[in-house]
């Protein structure tokens, strides 16, 4: 049985996509831009950092579009000016959240947060910074995990245990007070079940996750071709 | 009390977790119904029996960790030998408990959460113990106690402490 | 000719590495002064904070007192109000002592090293507030022109942008950080 | 046969009860404390002038008026005492049959009493929570007999969707529409959940029900499983009452053994276990989602929908999650129909509901109402209004998910829909009285510090937005505000309630949106009027 092929709008542009596949999806193939800072291709959908939000016809409330699926006749708009400001809100409450020095961080100039805030035309953050007082945890011998960078996307935690397999990192307490957290909020280096393989720290969207001897802007994060890895998996080869 | 995963522990209090994840057969969605027992028994979460209950559940200790943490009820560290607890529900706070709860952290230098340095005083706050209607509501080492003043509450509270031993 | 606009330029808890940027306009600097009047700014020598401006640059994130009776006392004084660079804008680098306050950043750097007599200088150190700010904390902001320095280019594109009397949304070639 | 087994427990119980003139029934709730030295007393003094043999002393369930408790009942005459002292055990024994002791007599004609219409509540207060040949007698189990023998699950199903039930959790989603959608969804087993996380500040509803009529819920519970095909059930209740939880412990090991549960319940097809799971102090967990992640032994993380529960809950299979007073509405509806059910209440409101009635007010308790009765009957009739001269400002329903009704609008009929345009919800039942002496931001501020703290953190503008909200809120409390701290108040409530991935997030602004619309000088008054600047200090 062949899958069937929906056809819906976005932005007023006819577009079709397959059963099963999310308004992402259908919108990137199409060269729509919607920003996205949770879903990483590979990983399962957080659906939580809500920047993907789009509006349905016929539907009052807002759909994330990273887990929500396309349906025949559906018509979609990804960037109306109500869209828009609620993006950068949800950026600037990221930024204002935990203590972001662009300045003097490693990726600075490749930072998923930093780029996105340019591309919606951030210049500033309109709500207070909270300024918690959160730990760098240097006791890897390759890795540092800086929790003043991380914006609780939980690429690190999906990765570790969905790609990886061994589940280091998760997350502790809750709310904004919530932090990665490794085994029994164990130092990193100590960590019984981390195999150094490195994953968290490419697919991490920000300075959180970094290699040690990485100085400002020197660190890249390199694309791991999770989709990829992740197919081999699934087939269990 | 377990001293590591290997070397599990053969007390009685280790004996009750193990049947409570031996009835659940030693599933992994049996964690909070462990951990509930774990800290029934030990008073509160031990890392070393946290770790045991990790290995025999098959679940990543992060995981464990993450659950143990975001639920109000466990805590990670002992209880003192007294626990007070300032109920926080709305009828209790429009009832005045937000000022018994004031007068307590002043009076014994404690926040919420904390236990006292001789390890004499826990203080808890709850979210609502469901007794709105006796509001404002505290609970002297599980004692409920309502419907008082702010006055005759916290004498009751230097009356308990005073006894409580 | 139309009369020149009159700019100043502040500097409170940065690095001064805006004011270079705005240096390294090199020969662009002749072809803005001939719309501007620097009438205030750390490259001259004027003491007072004159009563009228038309565009005033301040960088640098707002840190004592003095910083917020000054900035209050600007932002009368000036038309147009433009928080140049991170620390301006996001309180940037001076704000990272904000996650534990003043008191404790000034005992970590007079206390904790290995001084013959460590200790918190009293009298030559201006109060500080507990945390430094940035600029829109305070008083309204007209454009906010991030960068950690904002290039040169930036900077000659926004004051053009200005002269011309655009005060609307002006797209810079600049982020945090860059 | 089980059914006659059934009807013999009842016989015998029923000839049991009988042999006793009088019946002394003692409030054993949570709501009154130091029940235990009055019962010990009444038992003592019974025992002492020799009259064990004419005089039943009981512990029952909630009597509702909790602020006169402890309460004691004496039938026959339904003679309701109230304050009760150990000390007044030996006049009240000495008084039976004759008259009856004045000062401590609480008049039956009093309006608490007589404007309620107890449905859910019939037998709180009535029956010994632990006993299920009281409840027995009490004509329970007759529902579960009627469907498993009478009725077909399509009967059941058409039975429940025709009385116009809705979920008496908060959202008021049509309970009939719900379990048909889990009766069709493919996929086995299928589960049933009872939400009893009550997690409202200020409700207990759901903790008096468990505590007096643990076996109503069961019996619901039950009646579902029939109706939608459900094997396996769970409670899903919090760990912070622990009564509830052991009534609700030897409530179902009883049913089990009198095979009320458990496997071919009473000879029938239908094979139904229900376990408990305690919850562990979170709030969230009141979101389906979220409730059955932690049956999981997860993190309470709520997850989007679609799929519903119905669809794909717990351990992906379809699952059905009613809340305490859902189930324990189902009986009623069963065996008297759902015409009779549904003549109660309003058109789209339809049936009673139950209420905690909590702060400034003289009756304190819980109360059950026809939907539609106006607030202003509730607060002043059976409320008995506020004590002390205080004037009532606004009742606050909906808990940290609702709004407050300002006193203008005490006319209004509660229903679902009505609150809802005010913008508050009729939640689980939570209905707190505010005096005038109280701040409407003090209020708000204290909402939103719940929900920050219970916000689970997975989604951005409910972890941090509501955590900015409350810092707004404190400068305003503080008298620190400014005009555009007002305009991102109402941005950022906007903003959370529109982007939030759970209903926690989506309604955390409620509280300040209501208060924002009908005591909106309240916070126009804490903010600064100097408009230079110079003493706003952030």
């Amino acid at each position: 049985m062949t899958t069937p092929i929906l056809t819906l709008t976005i932005d007023g542009k006819e577009v079709s996509g397959l059963a099963g596949e999310t308004i992402l999806q259908v919108a990137r193939e199409n060269g729509f831009f919607i920003p996205t800072l949770c879903w990483l291709d590979g990983l399962t959908s957080a659906g939580s950092c809500r920047l993907c939000m789009v509006e349905i016809k016929g539907s009052a409330a807002l759909h994330p579009a990273c887990i929500t699926l396309i349906q025949e006749g559906m018509a979609v708009t990804t960037s109306s000016e109500r869209l828009l400001r609620y993006r950068r809100a949800i950026i600037e409450l990221l930024f204002s959240e935990r203590n972001h020095v662009c300045a003097v961080c490693v990726v600075n100039g490749h930072c998923e947060l930093q780029t996105l805030a340019q591309q919606l035309g951030i210049d500033h953050i309109s709500f207070p910074g909270l300024y918690p007082d959160l730990p760098v945890d240097a006791s890897h011998p390759r890795f540092v995990i800086d929790h003043n960078r991380c914006i609780l996307c939980t690429r690190c935690v999906r990765v570790c245990g969905e790609i990886e397999g061994a589940h280091t990192w998760d997350v502790k307490n809750r709310g904004v007070r919530s932090q990665i957290v490794a085994d029994f909020d164990t130092p990193w280096g100590d960590s019984t079940t981390c195999t150094g393989c490195g994953k968290c720290v490419h697919v991490c969207p920000t300075g959180a996750l970094f290699e040690k001897g990485k100085s400002v802007a020197e660190m890249f994060k390199k694309p791991l071709g999770l989709p990829y890895l992740k197919a081999i998996r699934d087939l269990g080869v | 009390m377990p001293a590591d995963t290997q070397q599990k522990p053969v007390d009685r209090r280790w004996q009750r977790i193990i049947q409570t994840m031996l009835r659940h057969n030693n599933q992994s969605d049996a964690l909070i119904e462990t951990l509930h027992t774990v800290q029934e028994t030990y008073g509160y979460l031990d890392p070393a029996v946290l770790a045991a209950v990790a290995d025999r559940l098959g679940i990543p200790p992060a995981r464990v960790f993450g659950v143990a943490t975001f639920y109000n009820h466990f805590s990670l560290k002992p209880k003192g030998d007294h626990t007070l607890v300032i109920c926080t529900g709305t009828a209790c706070h429009v009832r005045g408990n937000d000022q018994i709860l004031a007068w307590v952290k002043e009076q014994y230098h404690l926040t919420p959460g904390q236990t006292s340095a001789d390890n004499r005083l826990s203080l808890v706050e709850a979210r609502c113990v469901g007794a709105c209607a006796l509001a404002p509501v505290i609970l002297c080492d599980g004692v409920l106690t309502g419907k008082k003043g702010y006055k005759e509450t916290t004498a009751i509270i230097e009356e308990w402490l005073g006894h409580a031993s | 000719m139309m009369e020149k606009l009159r700019l100043a330029t502040l500097w409170f808890d940065g690095c001064s590495g805006c004011h270079m940027s705005l240096l390294d306009t090199d020969e662009r600097l002749l072809e803005l002064t001939a719309f501007l009047d620097i009438v205030y700014s750390p490259l001259v020598d004027v003491k007072e904070f004159p009563d009228k401006v038309d565009i005033t640059c301040v960088e640098g994130a707002i840190s004592s007192p003095e910083d917020e009776r000054m900035l209050v006392r600007v932002r009368n004084s000036s038309r147009l109000l433009v928080a140049l660079g991170d620390c301006a804008v996001t309180g940037n680098i001076p704000a990272m002592r904000n996650i534990e306050g003043a008191p404790a950043m000034l005992r970590s750097i007079y206390t904790s090293g290995n001084g013959l007599q460590p200790q918190i200088p009293a009298l030559d150190l201006p109060a500080l507030n507990d945390k430094a700010l940035p600029l829109h904390r305070f008083v309204p902001v007209d454009l906010f022109i991030p960068g950690c320095p904002p290039g040169a280019d930036t900077l000659f594109t926004a004051l053009t942008a200005l002269i011309h009397g655009n005060t609307g949304h002006i797209a810079l070639p600049t982020c945090f950080g860059a | 046969m089980p059914r006659e087994k059934i009807d013999r427990i009842t016989a015998e119980h029923r000839w049991f009860l009988d042999q006793f003139n009088y019946h002394i029934l003692v409030c054993a709730g949570l709501g009154c404390p130091g029940n235990d030295d009055i019962l010990r007393a009444l038992g003592q003094t019974v025992r002492n002038r020799q009259l064990t043999d004419e005089v039943l002393i009981r512990k029952v369930g909630c009597m509702g008026l909790c602020s006169a408790g402890p309460l004691v009942l004496i039938r026959p005459g339904d003679l309701m005492y109230q304050k009760v002292q150990p000390e007044d055990a030996e006049e009240i024994i000495a008084s039976l049959g004759k008259k009856p002791v004045e000062r401590l007599l609480l008049s039956p004609d009093l309006a608490f009493f007589t404007r309620q219409h107890k449905n859910v509540l019939r037998l709180s207060g009535r029956i010994d929570p632990e006993s299920l040949p009281d409840y027995l007698v009490a004509g329970g189990y007759q529902a579960l007999l009627q469907a498993l023998f009478a009725m077909q699950p399509t009967d059941i199903l058409r039975c429940i969707q025709e009385s116009g039930l809705r979920g008496r959790g908060g959202a008021g989603y049509p309970t009939g529409l719900k379990w048909s959608t889990v009766a069709r969804a493919q996929g086995s087993p299928k589960y049933l959940i009872c939400n009893a996380d009550e997690g409202d500040p200020g409700a207990f509803m759901d903790r008096s029900l468990l505590e007096s009529t643990p076996y109503a819920i069961l019996e619901g519970m039950t009646v579902a499983a029939y109706a939608v095909g459900a094997s396996e059930g769970f409670i899903y209740v919090r760990a912070e009452y622990p009564l509830a939880v052991q009534r609700l412990k030897r409530a179902i090991r009883d049913a089990e053994q009198n095979n009320l549960l458990g496997h071919s319940i009473c000879g029938s097809n239908l094979n139904f276990r229900v376990q408990i799971r305690l919850g562990a102090g979170a709030f969230v967990c009141g979101e389906e989602t979220a409730l059955i992640r932690s049956i999981e032994g997860r993190r309470g993380l709520p997850r989007p929908r679609p799929p519903y529960p119905a669809e794909k809950g717990l351990r992906g299979r379809p699952t059905l999650i009613n809340n305490v007073e859902t189930y324990a509405n189902i009986p009623s509806v069963i065996t008297n129909g759902p015409e009779w059910w549904a003549r109660l209440g309003t058109d789209k409101s339809r049936g009673t509901k139950v209420f905690a009635l909590t702060g400034t007010i003289r009756n304190t308790g819980l109360i059950e109402v026809p939907m539609g009765m106006p607030l202003r009957e509730i607060v002043y009739d059976i409320g008995g209004g506020l004590p002390g001269g205080h004037a009532l400002k606004a009742v606050q329903t909906g808990g940290p998910s609702g709004g407050c009704i300002p006193a203008a609008l005490l006319d209004t009929p509660v229903t679902y829909e009505s609150l809802n345009e005010l913008g508050s919800i009729m939640g689980s039942g939570g209905m707190i009285v505010i005096d005038d002496s109280a701040s409407m931001v003090d209020i708000v501020t204290y909402f939103m510090a719940f929900c920050r703290d219970e916000s689970c953190g997975k989604c951005t503008p409910c972890r941090v937005g509501t955590a900015q909200i409350h810092n707004l809120l404190t400068k305003f409390q503080n008298r620190k505000a400014t005009m555009a701290d007002l305009e991102m108040l109402e941005w950022l409530c906007d903003l959370v309630r529109n982007t939030s991935l759970c209903g926690l997030g989506q309604s955390a602004p409620n509280p300040v949106l209501s208060a924002l619309r009908f005591f909106r000088q309240e916070f126009l008054d804490c903010i600064l009027t100097d408009q230079n600047h110079e003493e706003v200090r952030p």
